[in-house]
């Protein structure tokens, strides 16, 4: 039987040869757990949620925390991204906002994470972000919905670059924006 | 490309939300007991002011938040954003 | 000519280019333009109407003459010869005022990028860089922008010269050096800083609204055929800057007098760069022609450089005391209170008249007749206030100065040095600092008590105010030209005001003038002039006309980027996609989703293909990929209340592990999208819709839960690609799934019509929906994307399995009578027009779209309804589009429509084609015979209800 | 040297046009808008019905808003039987206008291709073509190799995001020059009587009793007769002034002008698909027309992005552009109506008459709503063909849907 298959699977060798130079480092880091949480933060189950987590969810707009393994990013004021590793069972999650008190929905799939580091990865991306994505307003810690190139995205900045979170259907679309928009980086 | 302040997100580039025209356009408490033209004022009907206009926007590409502003139509200044649900604020 | 040494070029290296099909040398600094002055070519252009020979007036990007086409590497139309940079092999020619595109697609690459910074100055002049060097001083993240290929504006064409008023640990003591050095020491302090960017042949064109300054850098195009392919030939900036200082400089303008677009007249200001910058004298005998002092500086410079400076022609009683000794010295005539009456020459300059200027007189006349193959002329300076009024900024006309200069601006811009109309070197750094200063703490938002000092002059251009003038008074002004590009005359103007104008705007139209390449960079205040001359009005009254985007042209490509090609759209695939293309589906755009279309064997056509895979469907079993259809989450206590708000049907009383067809419709009641709702618990709901309107319905159901009805409980989640979907269909499906799902019960009791099970299917855990698109018995199989894959090859392993596509599932959802929203609805639809009635919930108060369904064209029986039609001739395919007529013989146009066919297609399963149809009252035309005109054909159908094939739906179990 | 390139110029215009008024105390009719619209108004009311005491009134200069800044392109083959109806008679009316008006209009019927770039684009131009055949618009299905032979120079090679599946040609389309059609219209109105008064706003609408009498203006008040609004985008404005809401709302669109170039492009070519109408206007220069912004704008200008994506679009469908340069942009504030159709008729208030809601569709009526909207004014009733454009048509749902079908759905 066939092995289940990432979103941007036939882009792994080229990411590889675009990484070779080291200007930049780009990978699919595939199936991770990706969990879309609904809760309202001045709730009890927010708080139940936030002991579920190890951390209180991020009530600041576009920001992010991490805990642990876990990295918990805010998408909108009742509305949160929990980014796992692979097989994270979340049954305790789903148990803080039963009853109506909110929700939890498995997202894993739905998108696909990027890494986009190395020393051009900012330049690489403002080729088709318009976000300030200097590290003195766009950080660790931060994170943000908007656009890359034309499609939607979620982007987490790390301590050398970035996650870019992508809709599955628009990974090789952005896979290849990405490798096209590298082209002068890698010279 | 106007610069949209998000009540949520902060300033986003423009084609990061979508247009929702006219705010504080009510859906009718009951639909049945209007007028034909009552319906269609409802339907169709939107004021379009040269000047300040309080307006819906969406952040589609951002936090999916609908939130309202108050923008100069004659120049495209934003006086004010605020959330669904609050009065529109006095912008003088 | 080419002077012997001197200038900004290096002569060690040769280029060799051609112009006009003959060939030239020139050097690594020159631009096309210095290189043919150099070489004394001196006509590079023909007007485009009366086809006069036309010269290079200027050395920048404000040429309103010497617009050339470049042939190779390359074609590219129209380009300032001032603007190009020469390299080895450029072949240009003159131009007739149309340029010509190339026939060949462009191998160039061009992008974009954004940029964000604290200030954005534009132009590396003296101001720009004082202002770029203020604003930087403390680590704030600044852009430089200038267009040329070095920074230093008009530092680059003089031998002014400027000292640091403070020693600088950077720059050292406080030499005196020439300004160019400068601009090149403090370019390179620039350079050095972390958070500064220095964009060098780079333009602003355009500045939008909320400090969005977009500027295009030109890259490889000094290269020529050396360019790297791989590097952007041409890149936009957008910039979004927290302040802007525009030091964008002054551009000299002319004079209107007779002959003044003669090869051999140029702007002063222009050829004293020609001889400092580029080491050329444009002329050996000199005129020059000036209304202020700053002529008399680039006199001065050609006559130090060798050339004879014949006369100067000063329409002013006296010029400034510096002018007159500088003359003195030198040896060189003034005639004050005198003006050029008349350039002459043959295809170019010889000679000019001068006479003098007698107020009382109706024309001036020339009493002089002086040698000459150059005429320098200046008519004064005008700010270059271009993004200053693109930005919002108010202009006004001052009298002082003659000339147009910025005023106040809503945005946070502010213009500096020449640009604002300060036209001393050492105003301008002081200028461009402060202003550099200012942006900084406004930018910060705080005071900054470092600053810097800004340098000063130490030898200045004299610039005694001049006098505003514009027009050599004439009898004749048929060749006193003001827009020489578009061949518009001082006589052109008057006889706009003679025809009844009045507004700038129409005289600029009636005339053309300012239209052309340069948009009048240089000729725009001039025209104004006249026409305030010719309406006896004042310059300041008449106004300035708009500034509009681009500043300078900016080429398609530039603007589109690397949205081209492959990557000019995103290209949506789902889960399956590779298995699709390596066996060999034929895709179609759906929205952005690439869907299979069909899938041709060997020597098949569509035809054949789809009746091929439609049989396989009816008769055996056939798989789609239907992931592309959109899912949303919806989550909560109220979830069945807010469906039963946006479906006109009841959905709250959907059993739990059932599934209802549903339609949402707009509030004017047209449909608007259909699909399956799937109840997952008592407050948990799977909603689909169609594959174009995923994202509307998604944002729809938002917009009402957020706007209308904050208080309703409930979440909405896209998850279209958390699963892959596939449908599987036909008589043997569940004899497929149940082989691949072995703990399944899989009859039809068991697994009844519209509900749905979680099971393993292939060893995959996923969920089963029995639904139906097609009539026969089906099964959607949903599993998530990561193993969409799997599970596909696991149903074509069985070797059962017929793959189709988009065409197929039309075809087997039309002989049921399934309407495709989109395709057999145009948005002025009804569910009642599809025959939907039991769609619309009679129990529910209200529903969005309810109330228009009362509304009098809602309730009109001749609506157009959705039928069947069948052609007479069972195999006549109808086009899709055709319309339909109630008579067998056309009359003349207008005729009436009666509606037309949404859907047309051969049946495998009726044995005939067939078609849907909106037709006018349609559902009371059962068996009526109508026409449909098909090449000039009548064709005859029959009118039948929408359902077609298994209309009692005894296939649907199996 | 090359020789000058003849037809690079445009013919002179003539040596009169018309005077610009004062305005006097009262008209019978009171035309505000001095835009395509009002001014072929003007030009019907005095040639058609003999009324001649008419001021239009212009807030700035004469046909200086959006006849100014369109794409001027002619065609009338639209879907709507209603449509088809006002826009074949004003491309009737433009087929005789440069005779009528004795001016060089630069009328050139070099055809309309609208490009289909998806199977359900295509159902939806073969559906029109079948419509406009009906109603005596000349209209055909082209093929992609029947595209290229038309305009040789747009891509049809099948490897493109959006293929070009196809067309309609509309051969008895094609485009205008703006200003003289505009000129020409006002220099005809000039000889009849009509005046134009630029600078004057106007500020407010008289009512009494539900009937108007006149317009208040930046240069004084004027008694009118009758009052017909042509002001395009501002219509909401000055219509609220008579406490009449409108469903309008108005929306910057944008143009842009290249160079001068040699002639490449036979034809006009449209695409709703990707947003890109382009043409090659009288003296070479690419005339291209943009999207719409999203938001009610009255500025003159639109966003920056849409330039871009447009000219992204354009490249795909023309590569021999990629090094043409843009030399102006600008835009104008069309007036849109929730059927993306006009609003031309009676009011609730007496003796005023509207006209507006044309959106993109404007410049192409000019004769024939100037027609029909003087019909209308001179005779208190619609003419025939305006007849379905009613503003009650938003209260009983008999719209006439110029939309089509929005997207693909399946």
């Amino acid at each position: 039987m066939a092995e289940r298959r990432s979103p941007a699977a036939a882009f792994a060798g080229r990411f590889e040869t675009a990484s070779a130079s080291g200007a930049l480092r780009l990978a699919e880091l595939p199936f991770l757990t990706q969990l879309n949480v609904r809760v309202d933060p001045a709730s009890l189950a927010a708080d139940e949620v936030a002991g579920v987590l190890g951390a209180p969810l991020p009530t600041e707009p576009g920001t992010a925390v991490r805990s642990g393994e876990l990295t918990v990013a805010w998408l909108g004021p009742d509305e949160w991204l929990v980014i796992a590793p692979e097989g994270f069972r979340y049954e305790l999650l789903r148990k803080a906002v039963a009853d109506g008190r909110g929700s939890v929905v498995d997202v894993s799939a739905q998108r696909t994470t990027l890494l986009v580091a190395g020393p051009r990865a900012r330049d690489v991306l403002a080729h088709g972000c318009a976000l300030d994505l200097h590290p003195s307003v766009f950080g660790p810690g931060r994170c943000a919905q908007t656009t890359l190139a034309r499609t939607q995205v979620v982007l987490l900045p790390q301590q050398d670059g970035f996650l870019v979170l992508v809709r599955s259907s628009f990974a090789a679309y952005l896979a290849a924006w990405l490798l096209d928009a590298a082209t002068e980086h890698l010279l | 490309m106007l610069l949209i302040p998000c009540p949520w997100c902060g300033p986003r580039e423009e084609a990061e939300f979508h247009y929702g025209g006219q705010a504080h356009v009510a859906y009718p408490d009951d639909p049945s007991a209007l007028s034909d033209e009552e319906w269609a004022r409802y339907l169709f009907f939107r004021d379009n002011p040269k000047g300040r206009f309080a307006e819906r926007w969406s952040h589609s590409a951002g936090c999916r938040r609908w939130f309202n502003a108050v923008r100069d139509t004659a120049t495209n200044e934003i006086h004010a954003v605020y959330r669904v649900g609050e009065a529109r604020p006095v912008t003088s | 000519m080419r002077r012997e040494n001197g200038g900004r070029i290096d002569r060690g290296t040769t280029l060799r280019f051609t112009f006009d099909g003959s060939e030239y040398t020139g050097h690594p600094g020159d631009t096309l333009a210095s290189a043919l002055l150099a070489n004394g070519v001196r006509q590079v252009a023909t007007s485009v109407k009366l086809g006069r020979p036309r010269g290079i007036v200027s050395a920048g990007g404000e040429e309103p003459s010497a617009v050339v086409q470049i042939e190779a590497p390359f074609p590219e139309p129209m380009l300032p010869a001032t603007t190009v940079e020469l390299y080895e092999g450029l072949v240009a020619s003159s131009l007739p005022g149309q340029g010509r595109l190339a026939t060949e697609p462009d191998p160039a690459r061009y992008d974009a990028v954004h940029a964000h910074c604290d200030v954005l100055v534009v132009g590396a002049g003296p101001a720009g860089l004082a202002a770029a060097r203020a604003a930087a001083g403390t680590g704030a993240r600044v852009i430089l922008a200038d267009e040329r290929s070095e920074p230093g504006g008009s530092l680059l064409g003089t031998h002014e010269t400027i000292t640091e008023s403070e020693p600088d640990d950077v720059l050292g003591p406080q030499e005196v050096m020439p300004g160019a050095e400068w601009a090149a020491a403090t370019t390179a302090l620039l350079d050095g800083l972390p958070e500064v960017r220095v964009l060098r042949r780079t333009t602003v064109i355009g500045y939008y609204d909320d400090n969005y300054v977009v500027a295009v850098e030109r890259r490889t195009n000094h290269l020529g055929a050396a360019a790297p392919a791989d590097v952007a030939r041409e890149r936009v900036w957008r910039i979004r800057a927290k302040r802007v200082v525009l030091a964008t400089g002054a551009h000299e303008r002319s004079i209107a007098f007779a002959g003044n677009d003669l090869p051999g007249v140029m702007l002063a200001g222009s050829a004293r760069a020609y001889a400092n910058r580029y080491g050329v004298l444009p002329g050996e005998r000199a005129v020059v022609f000036t209304a202020n002092d700053s002529a008399y500086a680039a006199a001065f410079d050609l006559a130090d450089a060798g050339a004879e400076i014949a006369a100067i022609v000063d329409v002013r009683p006296a010029p400034g005391a510096a002018c007159a000794a500088g003359a003195r010295e030198r040896g060189i005539e003034v005639l004050t209170g005198h003006v050029v009456t008349a350039a002459q020459g043959d295809g170019q300059l010889s000679s000019v008249l001068a006479g003098r200027l007698r107020p009382e007189a109706e024309a001036a006349v020339g009493e002089r007749e002086l040698a000459a193959d150059l005429l320098l002329v200046s008519g004064g300076w005008n700010p270059v206030v271009h993004l200053f009024s693109q930005a919002g900024g108010t202009l006004r006309y001052d009298e002082a100065l003659g000339t147009i200069v910025p005023v106040a601006c809503r945005q946070a811009v502010e213009a500096a040095g020449a640009a604002k109309g300060v036209f001393t070197l050492t105003g301008c750094l002081a200028d461009g600092a402060e202003a550099g200063h200012r942006a900084l703490e406004a930018a910060l938002g705080t005071a900054v008590s470092e600053r810097y000092t800004p340098p000063r002059a130490t030898t200045e251009t004299p610039t005694a105010p001049g006098t505003a003038f514009w027009l050599v008074p004439a009898t004749d002004y048929g060749a006193h030209f003001v827009d020489p590009q578009r061949d518009v005359t001082v006589a052109d103007v008057l006889r706009a005001t003679g025809a009844g104008l009045r507004s700038v705007e129409h005289i600029k139209r009636y005339t053309t003038a300012g239209t052309a390449h340069d948009q009048g960079k240089t000729s725009g205040l001039l025209t104004t002039a006249i026409v305030a001359h010719a309406l006896g009005a004042s310059v300041g009254e008449l106004g300035s006309t708009t500034f509009r985007a681009p500043y300078a042209p900016v080429s398609f490509a530039a603007l589109a980027g690397r949205d081209r090609g492959s990557l000019h759209d995103p290209v949506r695939v789902t889960a399956l996609h590779e298995w699709h293309v390596a066996n060999g589906a034929l895709f179609e755009n759906v929205g952005q989703w690439k869907r299979p279309w069909y899938y041709p064997r060997e020597g098949e056509d569509m035809e054949a293909a789809v009746l091929r895979e439609c049989a396989a469907a009816r008769q055996g079993v056939a798989a789609m990929d239907a992931s592309t259809l959109g899912k949303i989450d919806v989550i909560g206590p109220d979830a069945a209340e807010l469906l039963d708000r946006l479906y006109t049907n009841l959905m709250s009383s959907l059993a739990v592990g059932a599934i209802r067809y549903g339609v949402m419709c707009r509030p004017d009641g047209m449909v608007f999208d259909d699909g399956t709702v799937i109840r997952l618990a008592e407050d948990h709901f799977l909603v689909t819709t169609t594959t174009g309107n995923a994202a509307a319905v998604l944002d729809w159901m938002e917009e009402w839960l957020q706007t209308e009805w904050p208080t309703l409980r409930v979440h909405c989640t896209s998850v279209t690609e958390q699963w892959a979907t596939v449908a599987l269909v036909g008589p043997g499906s569940r004899e497929v799934l149940a082989g691949l799902a072995p703990d399944l019960a899989v009859s039809a009791a068991d697994f009844p019509f519209m509900t749905w099970r979680e099971a393993e299917i292939a060893g995959l855990p996923a969920r089963v929906c029995r639904i139906s698109f097609s009539g026969e018995l089906a099964y959607e199989i949903n599993v998530t994307s990561w193993d969409g894959l799997r599970l596909w090859t696991a149903i074509m392993d069985t070797g059962l399995v017929t793959p189709y596509g988009t065409e197929t599932m039309h075809v087997l959802r039309a002989e049921k009578g399934y309407p495709i929203v989109g395709q057999d609805t145009d948005g002025t639809v009804t569910p009642q027009d599809l025959g939907m009635a039991w769609v619309v919930s009679k129990k529910k108060p209200d529903f969005v779209g309810k109330r228009s369904f009362a509304r009098a064209d809602t309730a009109r029986a001749d609506r157009k309804q959705l039928v069947g039609l069948l052609p007479e001739d069972p195999g006549f395919l109808l086009p899709e589009g055709a319309h339909l007529v109630a008579g067998a013989e056309l009359p003349e146009p207008p005729v009436p429509t009666l509606g037309h066919v949404t859907s047309s297609y051969r049946s495998a399963a009726l044995g005939r084609t067939f078609a849907l149809a909106l037709v006018s009252g349609g559902q009371g035309r059962a068996g009526a015979r109508l026409y449909a005109p098909v090449g000039g054909v009548l064709v005859p159908v029959t009118v039948t209800s929408h359902v077609l094939y298994d209309p009692e739906g005894a296939r649907r179990d199996g | 040297m090359s020789p000058r390139t003849p037809g690079a110029d445009l013919p002179e215009h003539p040596d009169r046009l018309w005077s610009a008024a004062e305005p006097k105390s009262s008209y019978d009719v009171v035309i505000v808008g001095g835009g395509g619209h009002g001014l072929a108004t003007a030009y019907y009311l005095a040639k058609n019905h003999g009324i001649t005491n008419v001021a239009v009134l212009e807030r700035g200069w004469l046909a200086g808003g959006n006849m100014a800044r369109n794409t001027t392109i002619i065609r009338s083959n639209y879907l709507w039987d209603e449509s088809a109806g006002i826009y074949e008679h004003a491309l009737k009316l433009w087929e005789g206008l440069e005779e009528e008006l004795d001016y060089p209009l630069l009328f050139s019927q070099r055809g309309v291709l609208n490009l289909a770039h998806s199977l359900q684009d295509v159902r939806d131009s073969v559906r029109r073509v079948h419509a406009n055949n009906l109603n005596g618009v000349d209209a055909e299905w082209l093929d992609p190799e029947q595209v290229k032979q038309v305009c040789p120079i747009v891509n049809i090679s099948p490897d493109v995001r959006y293929p070009v599946l196809g067309a309609t040609f509309q051969p008895r389309a094609g485009i205008a020059k703006h200003d003289h059609v505009a000129w020409g219209l006002a220099r005809a109105a000039a000889a009849l009587g009509v005046e134009f008064i630029e600078h004057c706003e106007v500020t407010g609408l008289q009512v009494r009793d539900g009937r108007v009498t006149g317009v208040e203006t930046t240069r004084g008040t004027i008694a009118a007769g009758r009052v017909a609004l042509c002001a395009a985008g501002h219509t909401s404005v000055v219509a609220a002034t008579a406490g009449i809401d409108l469903p309008i709302q108005s929306h910057p669109l944008q143009a842009l002008v290249s160079e001068l170039l040699e002639p490449v492009h036979p034809t006009v070519v449209m695409s709703n698909a990707v947003h890109v109408y382009v043409s090659q206007a009288h003296k070479g220069e690419l005339v291209m027309g943009a999207g719409i912004d999203a938001a009610n704008s009255y500025r003159q200008r639109g966003a920056f992005h849409i330039i871009e994506r447009q000219m992204a679009a354009a490249l795909e469908l023309f590569p021999v552009f990629a090094r043409a340069h843009v030399l102006r942009t600008w835009g104008g504030v069309v007036d849109v109506s929730p059927d993306a159709s006009p609003i031309v008729g009676l009011t609730p208030v007496e003796n005023l008459y509207l006209n507006c809601g044309w959106g993109t569709g404007g410049f192409k009526a000019t004769p024939g709503v100037g027609w029909c909207f003087a019909h209308t004014v001179a005779n208190d009733e619609p003419h025939p063909l305006n007849a379905p454009f009613s503003l009650d048509r938003f209260t009983t749902g008999a719209l006439v849907d110029e939309h089509g079908a929005a997207a693909v759905a399946h």
